[in-house]
C-alpha cells in the first residue's frame, strides 16, 4: 500500500457512461493483483473530505487505469480531469481474487464496473472459461472484446435484448449451470449487490465456489474507521469484516446478508 | 538557524512533538503503519476501547457532508482484552506514546477498564471519551452534565497514575466549566472537541443516512467551532489543551495553537490524506523557527484576544 | 399533475409558499430587491431590530471558512423608529408577510421593541432573538438558560397578538427542552438555527478574525446539526417550526421539512447565489408534485426515524 | 444590478502577476459607469462561500473584463478559469465616480488595480489631465499605454526606480502639486489604502477634492450584510457607511479613517 500524489495521464470516454482514467503511478502500479482498488482524492477541482474507491482495471510499471462512472458529485467532478491535472491514489488495496484452486473451471460474472474490475483476474487465469456480463442495454456492458481476445467465452445478458440473451446474467447463467460439473465451478464476481447474491445463493445452494468482491462505501479505505463493514459468519455467529482490509473479496458462504 | 524543540509534555506524558492522532480516525495503529511511520508521531491515540468486546452500530455508518462528514460507528472494537491480545504487541514496536480512548456503557465501565489496562507499559495515557454522539448509553451523556461528568473523572482518577485527558463534548454552551471540573477533578489536560451532534437524511428514502440516525460532524466545517471552544477553554483552566477539529493543514494547527492548545490531534484528514500528520508536524516546526521561538510550546496561547 | 399548495400558516401568518430569508442576510428588503422578486417570498425576515439605534462591532465583522463563514455583525440598525421611518413604506407594496427579528441589551428591551412595533400592520410576526453570538448583552445569554429564555417569551406574547417565533440557540445539549418552553409560554412557532458561535484566528498577526474577536459559524458547514436541532426540536414541540442552517439548494430545504420544519429560511447563501430563494420555493414544489403530495406541509416530518 | 449566470470569453496572463477575465455579460456590460465593481462567483471550480469583488476594467454591450490578481484561495481558483466555464456574476454594483465638477482638472491616482478600476473614468473624461501611477516595480503598473493614448500625461513611480520616478506616488505627486492651481483640482483615486489615505489627507489639507475607492471586503456587495462599513463623518460624528453600496466611492472629507 503506497500512496502517490500523481498526475492524469490519459483521460476520455470509453462506452456509453463509462470514462477510463489512466494516472501515473510509479509505485503503485508494478504491486497490484487482480481485484485490488485505489481509493482516489482530486486534491483541485473538487473539494471532498472523502476518497472515492475504484477497482483497478489495468495496471503496469509505469500507472493505473480506472473505469468509472458519474453518477454523484465526486465521480461527476472527476469527469473535469485533464491531461496533467494532480491526483492522489492510495493504492493498491484489498485482498484481491485469491489464485484458481488446482482443476476447478473459471467463470467469471460481471455487471457495470464489476468488467473492469474483472479484467485483471481474466488476464491472469491461466485457464480461460465462460463470462456472463450483464447490464441494462449493449452500452452498459463493458470490454466484452477485450475478454474475447484474452480467450472468454463471453455470454452477454441485456434487459432490453440489445445483446446477447434477453434478461439478467442469471437467465443466461442458470441453464448453463445445468450442464456443467457443478462443484468444479470457481465463480469470480463483481457488480451490483442482487447480482452478487444471486452468484452467492447459488453457489451455497450448488456447491461451488463463488468469490464475491463486495461494493460498500468508504472511508478510510485501509481498515481503521470501520466505516466499510459487512457481517462475515462465524461459528458462534457473524463478526464484522471490513470490504477495505478483509475485503472486498469474500467467498459467498463468508457472507451473511442482511435482509 | 536552530532547529525548535518540538517536544511537548501532557502531565507525565512526553510526545516529541505535538501532533496526535484523532480517536477513531486511525484504528489502532497496524491500519496506516504502510503509510505513516509511527516513530514520527507525537502520539498514537487508539480507537475507544470499553471493557468488552462490542459490536458497535448497524451501516452505514458515515456519510460525506460539505466541508465535512457525520460518524456513527458505535465504537465497535475488541474489548481491553481483545486490544492488549491483539494491539498492544504491535505497538509495543514503536518509540511513541499510545493513548487509550476509553468509554463506558455505565459509570462503572471507566473504571474496570482501565483496571484491565493499566499494567500495559505500552498504555502511555488514558483519553476518556465523555463526548462520544453515537451510544445510546454512556457518551455523550456523561459529558453535558458537570455532575456525572465530574464522577467519571474521579472514578478513574483513582484507579491510575497515568495521565487521564478527558475529552470535552462540544455541544455545552459553557466549556469553560467542564474544563474547570476537570482540574478538580485531577485530570492531567483535556481534548477538545469531539465530533459535533448532527445528522442528514435522504429525501428520496426519507431515511436518516446513517444507521444510527444521528451521528458526529467531523472536519474541517467545524474547525471555527473547535478554536473557539478551545480558546474559551484555556480561559478556564491552566491544564494543557490537546486541540482538535478539522486539522486539514498546518496553519490549522498552528491555529489552535494560537488559540490555547498544547498539542493536537488530526483526524478526520487522516482518511483525506494519510499524510497530513506529518506535512503538520514539519508546518509546527517552519512557524516555530520563522517565528524565531526556542520551543515549540512558545506558540501556544499566543492569541492576541 | 395538480400544482400542489404550496402556502403555509404560522400561528396567525399565512405565507404564499414555506421559504422565508434568514435575518441579518437579507437586510431589510430594499436591499436585494433588484435580484429577487419580494412578492415571490414566503415572508420576509429583516435585519435584528432593538428599541433604539445601535452601532454594531468594529470591522472586520465577516470571515470565509470552509464551507461557512463566520459573521459578528454586531446587530447594527436604525432602532424601531428608524425602521418605520425608513424601511415599512418600502415594505408595504409588497404582498408578503414581514417578520421581524428582534432583540434587546436587556430582558425589557424585548417588550419595548414591540411596543414600538406593534401598530405597524406591516409588521406581521416577530422573531424573538435569543441566541445572537455577537452581543455582549442579550442575545445568547438568555437562550442557553430556560429561566430567561421563558421569561423573554412570556413578556413578548403580552404585549401583541401577533406570531412570536422566537429563536433557539444551537449551543445547548437538549434543544427539546427550549423548544417545549416556548410552546409553554405561548410562543407561535420556533426559528431553528442562529449560527453557532465561533472563531478564526490569523496566524501571522495572531488577531481574531473578527474584530469582535469570536463570531457565529454559518453555511452548509452547519447543516448537518441543524437538521439534527430541528428533528430533536420537533419530537419535543408541537410548534411549527422555521428550519435554517446552510440551506444552499432545494434538497437542503426539503431535508430540513422531513426533518420536520413547517417552513424554512434561505440565509448566507443569498450571498454566494441571491436566486437560492427562487430555485429553493421551485424544488420544494416539485418535489411535492414528484411525490404525489396535494400540498407542501404534507413533506412535514416524514422522517422515517 | 443584475446577475448574469455567464462564462468566461477570455482569460489570460496581462502583466506581471495580473491576469485578464473577460466574461459575456449583455445584461450588465451595458449598464456599467466608470469606478463600479462586479461580484463574481466561480459556481464551478471553486467552493467559496462569499463572492470577490472586482472593478469593473472594461465594459461594452457584450460583456466585462475585469484585472486580477491571484492573492488568496478564491482568486488563486479563478486562474483555471478556461474560456466557456461558467461564472456568475452580479453587477454593476456601487456608485462610482461622480461626474467631473464644472470647470476642474482631472487627475487620476492609482495603485494596482486600481489603473484598471480607473480606465473607463479616464476614457469617459472630458478633459484628460495627469495621471499618478504607483507600484513597486515597472511590472506592477498597468495599463500605461493605454492610458497614454487616451491623453493622459501618465507619471509613473516604481518603490525600486525601475519606471520613472524613485518612490511612492506622493514623490512624484508632491511636488507637482506645488505647481497647480490646487483648488481647480479634482482626484480620482483607486488604489491601496495608505495611498488612498495620502490622497485623502492632501486633499484636506490643500483644499482640492479627491474621489476615493474603498477597499473592504465584502460579503454580500448589495448593501444587505453590513460587512463591508467604514465610518462616514456626520455632524454629530459618524455613522457607518456601505462600502458596496453608499461606495466604493467617497469624497475624502466624508472618511473618518480609523487609527
Ligand atoms: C471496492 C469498490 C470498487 C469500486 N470500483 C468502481 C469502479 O471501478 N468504477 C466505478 O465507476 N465505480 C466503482 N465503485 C463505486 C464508486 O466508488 C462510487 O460510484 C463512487 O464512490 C461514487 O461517488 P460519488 O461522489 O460520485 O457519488 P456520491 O455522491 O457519493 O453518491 C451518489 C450515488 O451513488 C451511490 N453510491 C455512492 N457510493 C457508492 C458505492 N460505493 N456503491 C454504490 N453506490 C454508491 C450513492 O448512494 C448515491 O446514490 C467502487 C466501489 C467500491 C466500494
Ligand atoms: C470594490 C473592490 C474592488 C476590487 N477590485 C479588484 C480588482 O479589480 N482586481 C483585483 O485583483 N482585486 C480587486 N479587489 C480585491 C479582491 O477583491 C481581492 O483580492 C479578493 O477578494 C481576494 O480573494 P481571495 O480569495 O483570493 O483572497 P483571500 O483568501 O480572501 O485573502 C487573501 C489575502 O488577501 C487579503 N484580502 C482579501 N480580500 C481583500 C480585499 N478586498 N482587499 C485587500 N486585501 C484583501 C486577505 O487579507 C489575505 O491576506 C477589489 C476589492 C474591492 C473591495
Ligand atoms: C470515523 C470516526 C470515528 C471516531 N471515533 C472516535 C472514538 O472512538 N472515540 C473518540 O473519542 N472520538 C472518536 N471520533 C472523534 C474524533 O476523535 C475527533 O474528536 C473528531 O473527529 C474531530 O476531529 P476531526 O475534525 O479532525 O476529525 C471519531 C471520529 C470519526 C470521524
Ligand atoms: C451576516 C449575518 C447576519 C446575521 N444577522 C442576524 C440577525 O440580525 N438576527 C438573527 O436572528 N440572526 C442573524 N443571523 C443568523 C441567520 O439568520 C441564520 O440563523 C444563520 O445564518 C443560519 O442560517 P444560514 O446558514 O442559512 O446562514 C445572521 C447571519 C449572518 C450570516
Ligand atoms: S473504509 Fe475505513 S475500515 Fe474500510
Ligand atoms: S458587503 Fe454586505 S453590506 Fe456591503
Amino acid at each position: 500500500m503506497k500512496q502517490e500524489k500523481t498526475t492524469v495521464v490519459e483521460h476520455h470516454n470509453f462506452q456509453g457512461e463509462y470514462r477510463i482514467l489512466r494516472l501515473s503511478a510509479p509505485q503503485i502500479g508494478p504491486m497490484v493483483k487482480p481485484g485490488q482498488f485505489l481509493h482516489l482524492l482530486i486534491p483541485h477541482y473538487d473539494r471532498s473530505i472523502l476518497r472515492r474507491p475504484f477497482s483497478i482495471y489495468k495496471a503496469d510499471a509505469d500507472g493505473v487505469s480506472i473505469l468509472y462512472k458519474p453518477v454523484g458529485r465526486g465521480t461527476e467532478a472527476m469527469r473535469i480531469l485533464r491531461v496533467g491535472d494532480p491526483v492522489d491514489i492510495i493504492g493498491p488495496l484489498g485482498n484481491g481474487y485469491p489464485q484458481q484452486a488446482e482443476g476447478k473451471i473459471p467463470v467469471l460474472v460481471a455487471g457495470g464496473y464489476g468488467n473492469a474490475a474483472l479484467f485483471l483476474k481474466a488476464k491472469e487465469l491461466p485457464v480461460k472459461g465462460v463470462a456472463f456480463f450483464g447490464g441494462r442495454t449493449a452500452q452498459d456492458i463493458l470490454c466484452v472484446d477485450e475478454f474475447k481476445e484474452l480467450g472468454w467465452d463471453v455470454r452477454p445478458t441485456t434487459n432490453d435484448g440489445s445483446l446477447g440473451t434477453a434478461g439478467l446474467v442469471t437467465d443466461a447463467f442458470d441453464p448453463w449451470m445445468k450442464e456443467q460439473n457443478i462443484e468444479s465451478l470457481e465463480l469470480f464476481v463483481c457488480g451490483p449487490n442482487p447480482m452478487l447474491k444471486a452468484m452467492g445463493d447459488r453457489a451455497i445452494e450448488r456447491g461451488f465456489t463463488a468469490w464475491l468482491s463486495m461494493d460498500k462505501n468508504m472511508a478510510c479505505g485501509v481498515g481503521a474507521c470501520l466505516t466499510c463493514v459487512i457481517k462475515r459468519q462465524t461459528e458462534q455467529g457473524w463478526e464484522w469484516a471490513r470490504c477495505c482490509k478483509d475485503g472486498p473479496v469474500f467467498e459467498s458462504r463468508e457472507i451473511l446478508w442482511d435482509e | 538557524m536552530n532547529k525548535p524543540n518540538l517536544s511537548i509534555k501532557i502531565g507525565s506524558m512526553e510526545m516529541k512533538n505535538p501532533v496526535t492522532v484523532a480517536s477513531g480516525t486511525f484504528g489502532y495503529g497496524p491500519e496506516y503503519a504502510d503509510l505513516v511511520d509511527l516513530n514520527r508521531l507525537g502520539a498514537i491515540t487508539v480507537k475507544g476501547i470499553c471493557p468488552d468486546e462490542h459490536i458497535g452500530n448497524q451501516t452505514p455508518r458515515t456519510f460525506e457532508t460539505r466541508g465535512g462528514m457525520l460518524n456513527a460507528i458505535g465504537l465497535p472494537g475488541p474489548g481491553a482484552k481483545g486490544f492488549i491480545k491483539k494491539y498492544v504487541p504491535f505497538l509495543k514496536q514503536f518509540d511513541t506514546p499510545v493513548i487509550v480512548n476509553i468509554w463506558g456503557k455505565g459509570m462503572d465501565d471507566y473504571g474496570k477498564v482501565v483496571e484491565l489496562l493499566d499494567a500495559e507499559d505500552t498504555v502511555t495515557a488514558y483519553e476518556i471519551n465523555l463526548s462520544c454522539p453515537n451510544v445510546k448509553e454512556g457518551g455523550s451523556a456523561f459529558g453535558t452534565e458537570t455532575d456525572s461528568f465530574s464522577r467519571v473523572i474521579e472514578l478513574v482518577r483513582k484507579k491510575t497514575q497515568k495521565p487521564i485527558i478527558p475529552k470535552l463534548a462540544p455541544n455545552v454552551p459553557n466549556i469553560g466549566r467542564f474544563a474547570k471540573a476537570a482540574e478538580d477533578c485531577g485530570a492531567d489536560a483535556i481534548s477538545i472537541m469531539n465530533s459535533f451532534p448532527a445528522m442528514a437524511i435522504n429525501i428520496e428514502t426519507l431515511q436518516p443516512e446513517l444507521a444510527n440516525r444521528t451521528g458526529g460532524l467531523s472536519g474541517p466545517a467545524i474547525k471555527p467551532i473547535a478554536i473557539k471552544l478551545v480558546w474559551d477553554a484555556a480561559k478556564a483552566t491552566k491544564l494543557p489543551i490537546i486541540g482538535m477539529g478539522g486539522i486539514y493543514e498546518p496553519e490549522d494547527a498552528i491555529e489552535f495553537m494560537i488559540a490555547g492548545a498544547t498539542a493536537v490531534a488530526v483526524g478526520t484528514a487522516n482518511f483525506t490524506d494519510p499524510s497530513t500528520a506529518y506535512r503538520v508536524i514539519d508546518g509546527i516546526e517552519a512557524y516555530a523557527r520563522r517565528k524565531g521561538y526556542g520551543s515549540v510550546s512558545e506558540i501556544v496561547g499566543t492569541v492576541k484576544a
